[in-house]
């Protein structure tokens, strides 16, 4: 009752402003993207007009937030049915699936995508046996390093294990090439929880068991143990607290980091001469392993393009969606990101001029661990990140930390 | 039939009652100002008359009619504001044709009503200007002006002098008589300046704590004053007040031996229970109705009394000389004439009138017969 | 004038330049930064006056080739500026009639105070219900939407202002009008409005300045260039993939411009306004 | 032309504003209220009564707690702050030196800076690898390395304090300014020849002109720190470590990012009714203020 009078009063309220100019000639369709690691602004711009050229009915807006704002974007404009397609994280389809923010596509994909997509980008899109997208950025943490520096340290190769990574930086640092060899994106914020999953992969460890937090001991505990040793042994830039990914290129770029943990994208933009100090002198590899655990270790980052239940232009969204995940299109922006078709691995026009990547590729992908999958994902990322801070910065120890996350997780 | 009825009229905001019953009947081309102190309801009723307040209970007529609840642009009456209340962003020419525009007098004619007060009001020079680019005098001349042109039955007046300094006001005052004698509207004018009342009224209504006092000829409020609040109101300095114990047919000054005999005609009050022996009274004596005589006099004399009193302090005025005396312990003041021979410490003696003399009841504060 | 000794001279004229200091260093920085070359920017020492001065960024960020960052960007400038004159407009025509009624009849004042109260809501108590709202009426990501919604901030602070302006003026002005036969239209429009002209325009840059520089409301209820502000713009510059500080710096210069320029052209009247509250409580 | 007359056209030219009021706020409001008492969620469900069980959640947790200390240090110190600079700037820019009107029209600059913008720029500063406060410190030689001043819990709501004094205290100053130039020269003058000192002249003679107008700054900025959102969600998010997250940052995080409306909205009231008893206490205080100062 109290609800209809007040929406009436509001509504008066609005009248003077409820026309908008909603005229476009043809259909116009909302994107949402996001400005950081990955494709560039320019990129998706670039394939958005070439989308255009293909199809002139349609008119597509790009929208690009950073990822911090991507997931409240998403929910907040569920309310004004904003975007028809949104880009999405690998971590977000179980709660866009119980809140019913994103349409189940699972009729539209056809046999051809589901052969020649990696096995391995699916998971990115699915929940509960039902596809929510179609994967568009296929993404993991690798390790780069800063081939001069190891060079002049007389450091042989890059390290296979997170121990001797530990060991090389300190050679490093005590020869005074650098006071502080390895970068990270350890903020509190997501990209924090994505160096902890890769760590966790190579510590075998678990976030969930049996629907309970299991990261506060094994190898949940022993990845945050590792990030706070390399941190207080000064190892670790100590700045890579406050560092987001955009930040951890900016250094590594700069040549004041021997190694970096990032996503692919940093990989092409560091051996930019226009922007990069360091360039020709990038070299990547797989995260490492742990002797005894794993070879190489590697989280899911990868990213979706999904149609919002709000749009109201679901067969043009999936029209751009389908042109935007091409082997096609995908192939020709290869740069900074890698594509999700199998096939484009072996295309010599793919990996032309950067073979180290997609050698680091096959492998880190293959690997790829996934961080958990679980509705109330953000309250438990949230509890984490602070976990993890808390830790660095010495106010709690780890397994206390981990602890009270678990408490806070929401699970 | 009066030009302006005021009847019974009350005001109380809540509990408070601030008019208490006022009647005046005005004729029409009289001149009344409302005189009294700050609070005493004087401006509250002249918003009454004017329509910018709502009386509580009572009626007021113009010309016959009942003017309650008509808006005020409708009551025939024109108002002039103690601040002017001039419209600082109209020229002075739109000022005071402003009521005619409102009223959708014509241009031409409109013109020529302001030419005409203008003339009157001897500013023609200035109808181009700003508020802002006048003088008090000035302001005060336009927004007479601005009340001229609309030929009302009744002008309200709202202390309209006491932003002028001294000199200005006077010349005003003169003014202000001026017009009133050629126009011959009705005036209400409310002030709290005696002089101002004394000088420019035709009838005064001295009012206190809401309720009218005296209403009466300037001459009846200053020779006759129906109360000790009105006598000490009206005139500078004001009448000295004695106090005085009836005392065997006679008036005795409390603190000392002075004796006045009673005037024959309060007489008849000894009849009556009102006075008895050893009632004390208040004795008024305007400064200006005593004289300087000789000690050797002092006593009662035929038609007038000779008090012998102790000068104080002598204050040359320029006109005349006040002195201020004791009789006993009492202090009585005196305007002499300004040659008067009389310093400070002197034994001397003031003689006074008969008529001069004023009895009042100080529980009641109402006069003695008359 | 009181004498002063050369060393409280001397004090004078340092602690002088230092507040100058301290006021305009991180303006002027910011105006360097957006002036200076990405590499000086990043270098080690840092470099405080650039090589080469580089304003390619202005044009950048006001081109308006289709789909690009420009466009992006001289879109949200354009809706903070639709946005903030709207809600602008509405706030002065609320507030007009408001605050002459309060500052004229005192027994309704009440209700101004209970809106002037709501000064003291944190704009989250009222977030959720004006998204869903907003949502329910389809004006989410909608210019008037966000203008009505900055109603909340703007109309309470502009009628606060207008009334304590229409208290400077005398009634007796209104009272005298209406005994020359104004009504009450023509007494605010020929005598009244003119008068208050002044705080008409205080208010409205101060309502101005405020919608310029709200930010919680519209990072909640805009998603993208239909609707979205310069402050949302601003931080999604800043915090997504911009690897050049010069061309967050820059966006921070045009989004500053209009409302500094205001403050230095109508310092006065901005203080009076600011004072008026002060003074009056 | 009756008094309740008026009073009912004062009704009518009140309602327009009364009416956009009722339905941007107080409607919402009210139903703030109602939600806080459900576990509705922002999108999807409508949420079930759950009676105070939001409150009680909300006020136990140690989130809330440690913001609220988090956010009582951050308006305390920054408030208290922006005072005394504001006021010792009034009081310079109230004596004469060369170029006095300059510096009294660029005093605007900061407070018409927009916050975002404010908050963007110290960020840059900040900026533990390029940031401008780094390379200043080290380039005087006052700091050896580096610092991550919005990484480190113990700088980071310093910072944050510092930009935030820095756009505000200018505003201090310039109300100050204009109660001091209120202060007649004749008192002045007088407490002068009664051979009073500075700071006897301050204490007695030109403090009770600037208490009324800078209570009245100090209860407006009180409020604003309390619901501080822009400059910290720029700046740190909250981080690092939550140190700096504030009572607004934690609704927003409950009520958006988690979409938990019921207990966000709970939370949000909470706030205001913080809000609303330091503001009474304040208004107690500046009537009390002026009472004495007549």
């Amino acid at each position: 009752m109290l609800k209809s009078i007040s929406r009436t009063l509001l509504g008066a309220a609005f009248v003077g402003g409820a026309f908008m100019p909603h005229a476009f000639a043809e259909t116009s369709i909302n994107a949402l993207f996001m400005a950081q690691a990955a494709y560039s602004e320019a990129d998706v711009r670039a394939m958005t007009e070439a989308f255009s050229k293909a199809n002139p009915d349609i008119k597509v807006n790009l929208e690009f937030v950073p990822y911090e704002g991507l997931h409240d974007k998403t929910v907040l404009a569920q309310g004004s049915g904003g975007y028809d397609v949104v880009l999405f994280d690998v971590i977000w389809p179980a709660e866009y699936a119980s809140n019913n923010v994103l349409v189940d596509v699972s009729a539209r994909i056809t046999e051809e995508m589901k052969k020649g997509v990696l096995p391995g980008a699916w998971t990115t899109v699915t929940y509960d046996g039902k596809s929510y997208g179609m994967p568009w950025i296929l993404d993991t943490k690798y390790l780069f390093y800063n081939k001069e520096i190891l060079e002049k340290a007389g450091i042989k190769s890059p390290p296979k294990t997170w121990d001797e990574l530990a060991e090389q930086a300190k050679i490093i640092k005590d020869k005074g090439l650098l006071a502080t060899p390895i970068s990270w994106s350890w903020s509190q914020a997501e990209a924090a929880i994505c160096d902890y999953t890769t760590l966790v992969s190579a510590y075998g460890g678990d976030f969930i068991k049996d629907g309970k937090p299991a990261f506060q001991s094994g190898g949940g505990l022993d990845a945050l143990n590792y990030m706070v040793t390399s941190y207080s042994s000064g190892l670790t830039n100590p700045n890579s607290k406050e560092f987001l990914e955009e930040d951890v290129r900016k250094v590594f770029q700069n040549g004041e980091a021997a190694f970096a943990l990032n996503w692919t994208y940093m990989y092409n933009m560091a051996n930019d001469p226009k922007d990069s100090k360091v360039a020709g002198k990038v070299g990547v590899v797989p995260a490492p392993g742990v002797a005894g655990k794993s070879e190489v270790s590697a989280v899911n980052g990868s990213m979706g393009l999904g149609i919002t239940t709000a749009s109201k232009h679901p067969e043009e969204a999936w029209k751009f969606i389908t042109f935007m995940t091409s082997q096609q299109t995908q192939n020709q922006y290869a740069k900074l990101s890698l594509p999700i078709w199998a096939s484009s691995y072996d295309d010599p026009e793919v990996t032309k001029g950067q073979e180290e990547l997609i050698a680091a590729a096959k492998l880190g992908l293959a690997a790829m661990y996934p961080r958990p999958t679980t509705p109330k994902y953000q309250e438990l990322s949230t509890a984490l990140q602070q976990a993890i801070q808390e830790s660095l910065l010495g106010q709690a120890k780890p397994e206390d930390a981990l602890k009270s996350a678990a408490e806070n997780s929401g699970l | 039939m009066s030009a302006l009825d005021i009847q019974n009229i009350r005001k109380s905001y809540g509990a408070v009652e601030t008019l208490k019953g006022i009647d005046i009947a005005l004729q029409s081309g009289e001149f009344l100002v409302l005189l009294g102190s700050s609070g005493c309801g004087k401006s509250t009723l002249l918003n009454i008359i004017a329509g910018l307040a709502e009386a509580t209970s009572g009626d007021i007529r113009i010309a016959g009619r009942s003017i309650l609840g008509v808006h005020p642009k409708d009551r025939d009456i024109a108002m002039v504001f103690q601040s002017y209340a001039l419209y600082p962003n109209l020229s002075v020419r739109r000022n005071i044709g402003f009521g005619l525009e409102m009223r959708k007098v014509p241009l031409a004619e409109r013109e020529k009503a302001v030419a005409e007060a203008s003339r009157l009001l001897q500013i023609e020079p200035l109808l181009d200007r700003k508020p802002s680019q006048l003088s008090g005098g000035q302001r005060q001349r336009v927004a007479i002006g601005r009340a001229l042109v609309r030929k009302p039955q009744v002008f309200l007046f709202d202390e309209p002098l006491s932003n002028l300094d001294a000199k200005l006001r006077l010349e005003m005052r003169t003014e202000l008589k001026r017009l009133h004698q050629i126009l011959k509207t009705t005036v209400v004018y409310v002030t709290h300046d005696q002089i101002e009342a004394m000088t420019l009224a035709t009838r005064i209504a001295v009012m206190k704590d809401g309720r009218i006092e005296q209403l009466g000829t300037p001459e009846e409020i200053y020779n006759q004053p129906a109360t000790l609040y009105v006598a000490g109101f009206v005139g500078a300095p004001p009448m000295n007040m004695i106090d005085v114990e009836v005392d065997n047919g006679a008036l005795r000054i409390v603190g000392s031996e002075v004796r006045l005999r009673l005037p024959d005609r309060f007489r008849p009050l000894l009849q009556a229970p009102v006075v008895q022996d050893k009632t004390r009274l208040a004795l008024g004596i305007r400064p200006e109705a005593l004289r300087l005589a000789s000690l050797d006099q002092a006593g009662d004399q035929a038609g007038g009394h000779v008090l012998p009193v102790r000068i104080e302090v002598v204050e040359l005025t320029g006109p005349e000389l006040v002195a201020t005396a004791r009789i006993g312990p009492q202090k009585l003041t005196a305007c002499l004439a300004p040659r008067a021979r009389v310093g400070q410490g002197d034994v001397a003696a003031f003689a006074v009138d008969d008529d001069a003399l004023h009895l009042f009841d100080p529980a009641t504060g109402q006069a003695l017969l008359a | 004038m009181e004498r002063r000794s050369l060393a409280f001279t001397i004090f004078i004229h340092a602690a002088a330049l230092l507040l100058a200091v301290v006021i305009l260093a991180p303006v002027l920085w910011l105006f360097v930064m957006s002036i200076s070359p990405t590499a000086d920017l990043s270098a080690k020492p840092l470099r405080w006056w650039p090589a080469e001065v580089d304003f390619s960024r202005y044009a950048l960020l006001l081109s308006s080739v289709e789909n690009s960052a420009g466009a992006a960007f001289t879109a949200s400038l354009w809706n903070s500026l639709k946005i903030a004159g709207m809600a602008t407009i509405a706030a002065i025509a609320l507030a007009i009639p408001a605050g002459w009624a309060v500052s004229r009849t005192p027994q309704v004042g009440w209700s101004l105070s209970m809106v002037i109260a709501t000064y003291m809501l944190p704009p989250v108590a009222l977030a959720v219900p004006l998204y869903m709202g907003l949502a329910y009426f389809g004006m989410l990501n909608n210019i008037f939407g966000l203008a009505l919604v900055y109603l909340t901030i703007l109309a309470p602070f502009t009628t606060w202002l207008m009334k304590s302006g229409f208290d400077a003026i005398p009634r007796e002005i209104e009272a005298s009008a209406m005994i020359d036969g104004a009504s009450l239209f023509q007494t605010l429009r020929i005598i009244t409005l003119p008068l208050a002209a002044p705080v008409v325009a205080t208010s409205a840059l101060f309502a101005l300045l405020l919608a310029w520089d709200e930010f919680f409301y519209a990072l909640l209820f805009t998603s993208d260039l239909r609707a979205k502000t310069l402050t949302v713009a601003i931080a999604d510059l800043a915090g997504g993939r911009v690897s050049d500080y010069g061309l967050i710096a820059t966006a921070g210069v045009l989004a500053a411009l209009p409302p500094v320029l205001i403050g230095l052209v109508m310092q006065r009247a901005l203080i009076s306004g600011l004072t008026s509250g002060g003074v009056k409580g | 032309m009756s008094g309740s007359w008026m009073t009912t056209r004062a009704w009518l030219l009140m309602l327009p504003l009364l009416a956009v009021m009722i339905s941007v706020i107080g409607w919402p409001l009210v139903d703030t209220v109602r939600l806080s008492f459900t576990d509705a969620r922002l999108v999807g469900t409508e949420g079930s009564f759950v009676g105070l069980d939001n409150y009680a959640r909300m006020l136990s947790g140690a989130n809330f707690q440690r913001t609220l200390v988090t956010t009582t240090w951050f308006a305390v110190i920054s408030v208290a702050a922006e005072m005394v600079l504001g006021v010792l700037a009034a009081l310079l820019l109230n004596q004469q030196f060369y170029g006095r009107t300059v510096l009294r029209a660029l005093m605007i600059l900061p407070w018409a800076l927009p916050t975002v913008v404010n908050a963007t720029l110290w960020r840059l500063i900040y900026n533990p690898e390029y940031g401008a406060l780094n390379a200043a410190l080290t380039q005087a030689g006052l700091l050896d390395a580096y610092r991550s001043w919005l990484g480190e819990p113990n700088t980071a709501l310093a910072a944050l304090i510092v930009a935030d004094c820095w756009k505000n205290f200018p505003l201090v100053a310039l109300i100050a300014l204009a109660a001091l130039q209120a202060v007649p020269r004749d008192i002045t003058a007088a407490s002068m020849v009664d051979g009073a000192g500075p700071i006897a002249r301050f204490r007695f003679v030109i403090l009770p002109y600037l208490v009324g107008p800078l209570l009245v700054a100090l209860v407006l900025r009180t409020i604003e720190a309390f619901k501080v959102f822009d400059i910290i969600w720029v700046m740190t998010r909250g981080g690092p470590a939550n140190s700096t997250r504030t009572l607004s940052i934690l609704v927003y995080q409950e009520a958006f990012s988690f979409q938990r409306a019921g207990s966000g909205a709970s939370l949000a009231l909470i706030v205001t009714l913080l809000v609303t008893v330091l503001a009474v206490a304040y208004a107690a205080l500046v009537r009390k203020a002026a009472g004495s100062a007549s």
